[in-house]
């Protein structure tokens, strides 16, 4: 769901432009310098993790995990997201230059909405909550995605409406499988190591 | 006899490395417990990595169960059939409790929920493992969990056991319960290892990688560190 | 066209590693951002076809000039978001105006066809000279190059900690994945499959914390004390001057075009 | 002899895990060179870590050059004073280039950068790594990675080393390379292996970790799988 350069109107690139900054300033202040190495590397993980590709009827979607790394790093999704939406324009030629802060903030705000929303929903003592809690996180992170990117485009001129509208449909069996995965992922790590999604929360303190 | 493996040929190489194996020639029978050893690096690995399809041949054939493979969906039977044990533990477990990850190889060959979580309990017993079932994996000492994964690969019902480095990370006695549990299997087998005292509770048959090559004996470096050939 | 993209994300080394030394590699890394900036502006700001041509004929030529490995860019350059396709495969007829052609009875406009190929191209163009004049620096040059223009460090930082262990994790990802595919795992459309590959992701995510956690150590093993620092020193070279000197006149053309 | 590091009665544990250190005793002094062995998960990384403060013993006493170290504050000094060197040099190489790398250390202790470089590129020279200062560090080889970061503990002028499993993953060239190196330096060492022949050629004392105690002798698997003390 990257946007090209050249799509959208001037003022939308302008003002992705502007929240992007602020959701990256945020990001920056709240994660001190002993945090960079797990940002970094749960961002390089995440990087790898959004390549795999799971085969739906004809084609296939790669994941994008907006919902688990806004639950794994909140605030920090926003620095994250820039350096690999950097990386993949810079050295893959995926998505663009000037859009990459409309592009950010398509995928970032959503996860960072999931953070305050479903945070708590996934630490409940109940797995099977939990599950479901991660399930919303995981598909509602896509649909926030899938409605600003439609929105990006449908303010940036009459002609993308339809697009903009086919796009949400298009997205809806995208979002059954990252509510899927989300869910067994959050099931995992609650069990494996419930201290990292607590990480966050310390973040806040700090 | 039943030739359940064959290589003819098998070339492989790295990019930005010499030639890891050069023209393997090598046959797999029933009952062989076949000891591959090699020094570091030598391509061990590789070879058993090349057999199941995980990696690509640069030349020669491979025939497995009857057939030859070449494709990836011939190679899917292939490892339905032939359980592969990795080197490293950490690297195949990935399911958040044992039962799920000794279930998770019969799922995958179709096998319905119940089933599976049979087969896994049946698996874990015979590791002597029972009880284990709702462990978390990653909380696991070395030893238990190179366990599980033996039952997980077990759990397949496989016909040959591709074993790598299996007594890694275990103490004297995991190491044992593992001698003891592989005597007992009727499955053929490879077997790689750097213990030889290991190898010989098990092999029946040694082989050697050696610059890129194989050879049909036994190289053994004795404490002296002088190298004899047996 | 799903395979070229797993494998470019897992064996990240790909571009620099083959990559031939060119003109371009000699110029000052700083230089190359700021006018891949300012060409991307002047690209995307303008809605004049020369100008828009202009800027793609000479992207290409930067592209040629950088020694781009032609098919592995053009493969990067046609593989844009499939949807992004299809947005642009549209336009023609969502726009309302003048009919040119139809198909199954749905007409075309020549406004939208016209939008649609004034996206492509700049697109296009902009990727081109991102590739060509970004993309042939080492990552680690990029983040250097940044901290120079005055990039927050912690930004910097973030993106030369990724860098470094994209490819560990790449590596442990591999392993985690075949040995999935060792116990006759095949991807489908299934719920197992879907589990299972969250169990992946949530496991990768986990050794990954855990890495980090030991990377931490490390650093404090040699005296960290919550600052990192920047060794090279990037001075300008003639040829940068002479570069900066012909990418101003060019700058102006683009710009200029629009108002004639 | 001066008594570099010191413990007494350090104990360990782990949250869902038994103990693995039982009030350890344990003396480096000057010209030591520890080998210090046990099974895997014996608990042999978590004793270094103790001894630099990178975990808190729950139990105990830690002194080190001339002081009880209790604080984090305290251990700043001794990690400053001790070079320690990672079981996986992945983790230990976090920055883009060499000599970024090497010089991270020395910066740290408030060396001014000239002075860094200066001490960098020294180390980089006394473990054969000349001309190595720009290459990006995560497109080196297995050996050259273990050889960059023992450069930059050097480069920090520690005055005891600590190295766990240096000779993991080293070819035989790499492997010997190192011992030669490690063979010419004054430092204190304590020297994690399970590596007995490498030990051999480094090691003046042997100490061994078993059921979370420490004893001071050496035991030897012989082949024929009989414990001996020697
Ligand atoms: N992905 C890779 N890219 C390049 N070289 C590789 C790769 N994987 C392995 N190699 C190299 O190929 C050679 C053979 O590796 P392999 O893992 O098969 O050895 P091995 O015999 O299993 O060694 P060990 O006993 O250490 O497990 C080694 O030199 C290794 O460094
Ligand atoms: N973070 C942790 N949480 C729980 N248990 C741990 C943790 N880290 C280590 N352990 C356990 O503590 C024990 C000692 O670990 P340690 O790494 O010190 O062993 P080691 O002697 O260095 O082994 P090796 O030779 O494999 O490196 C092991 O059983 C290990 O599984
Ligand atoms: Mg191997
Ligand atoms: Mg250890």
């Amino acid at each position: 769901m990257h946007i090209v350069d050249g799509a959208l109107s001037v003022p939308v690139l302008a003002t992705g432009a502007v929240l992007g900054l602020i959701g990256v300033a945020i990001g920056l202040k709240k994660m001190d310098y002993d945090h960079l190495p797990q940002v970094g590397v749960l961002s390089a993980a995440f990087f790898i993790a959004s390549y795999i590709h799971l085969p739906l009827g004809f084609s296939s979607v790669h994941l994008i995990l907006n919902g688990l790394i806004g639950l794994a790093l909140g605030w920090a999704a926003f620095p994250a997201l820039l350096v690999a939406l950097l990386l993949q324009a810079v050295f893959f030629g995926f998505g663009g230059f000037l859009v990459l802060g409309v592009n950010v903030v398509n995928i970032a705000l959503p996860g960072l909405l999931v953070y305050y929303l479903c945070r708590h929903g996934i630490a409940t003592s109940s797995p099977k909550g939990a599950a479901i809690w991660g399930a919303i996180g995981g598909a509602g992170s896509i649909l926030l995605t899938t409605i600003m990117v439609a929105g990006s485009l449908a303010l940036s001129g009459e002609a993308f409406i339809l697009a903009a509208k086919a796009t949400l449909v298009a997205h809806i069996p995208v979002m059954v499988v990252e509510g899927f995965v989300t869910a067994a992922a959050v099931l995992l790590i609650r069990k494996v190591k419930p201290e990292f999604l607590n990480i966050s929360e310390d973040w806040e303190d700090a | 006899m039943t030739v359940l493996i064959e290589t003819r040929g098998l070339s492989y190489r790295y990019p930005r490395r010499g030639e890891v194996l050069n023209e393997i020639d090598f046959k797999l029978e029933a009952g062989d417990r076949v000891a591959l050893t090699g020094s570091n690096g030598a391509g061990k690995t590789t070879l058993l990595h090349l057999l199941v399809g995980l990696k690509k041949a640069k030349a020669g054939e491979i025939h497995a169960f009857g057939a030859q493979r070449r494709e990836e969906k011939e190679f899917v039977e292939v490892r339905a059939r032939a359980g592969f044990l990795f080197q490293d533990p950490d690297d195949q477990l990935f399911c958040p409790t044992v039962l799920e990850d000794v279930a998770f190889g019969p799922l995958n060959l179709g096998k319905a929920r119940d089933e599976a979580m049979q087969l896994a309990h049946q698996a874990l017993v015979s590791v002597g493992l029972e009880g284990f079932e709702e462990r978390v994996t990653h909380q696991l000492s070395g030893g238990e969990k190179r366990m599980v994964t033996l039952a997980s690969v077990l759990a397949m019902e496989p016909e040959v056991l591709l074993l790598d480095e299996p007594s890694n990370a275990l103490d004297t006695k995991a190491r044992w319960r593992l001698i003891n549990i592989l005597q007992e299997l009727p499955q053929a087998m490879i077997i790689i290892s750097h213990d030889d005292d290991f190898l010989d509770h098990l092999a029946n048959r040694w082989v050697r990688l050696e610059d890129a090559k194989l050879f049909e004996d036994r190289r053994m470096i004795v404490p002296e560190l002088r190298a004899v050939t047996v | 066209m799903s395979q070229n993209f797993e494998h470019s994300g897992t064996s990240w080394k790909g571009q620099r590693l083959k990559h031939d030394e060119s003109m371009v590699d000699r110029l000052d890394p700083r230089v190359r951002i700021i006018v891949v900036s300012i060409f991307a502006l002047a690209v995307v700001l303008s809605h004049d076809f020369y100008v828009l041509l202009l800027g793609l004929v000479s992207a290409v030529a930067t592209a040629v000039i950088a020694q781009l490995n032609f098919k592995r860019t053009l493969r990067r350059v046609i593989a844009m978001d499939m949807f992004m396709i299809f947005l642009i495969l549209m336009l023609p007829f969502t726009t309302p105006g003048e009919a040119l052609f139809s198909i199954a009875g749905l007409p075309a406009s020549k406004e939208g066809l016209l939008h649609a190929l004034m996206i492509a191209l700049k697109a296009n163009a902009v990727v081109f000279a991102l590739l060509a004049l970004i993309g042939t620096m080492s990552a680690a040059t990029l983040g250097h190059a940044m901290a120079h223009l005055r990039v927050p460090d912690k930004l910097v930082h973030l993106l030369l900690f990724t860098v470094r262990y994209l490819d560990v994790i790449g590596q442990e990802y591999k392993r985690m994945r075949r040995a999935m595919q060792a116990r006759a795992f095949v991807m489908t459309v299934s719920k197992h499959t879907w589990r299972s590959v969250g169990y992946l992701i949530g496991m990768l995510l986990v050794h990954s914390l855990e890495r980090s956690e030991r990377i931490m150590d490390a650093m404090k093993c040699r005296g960290y004390k919550g600052q990192f620092y920047l060794m090279d020193d990037m001075v300008l070279q003639r040829q940068d001057y002479l570069f900066m000197m012909l990418s101003v006149p060019f700058f102006l053309l683009l710009i200029g075009l629009n108002f004639i």
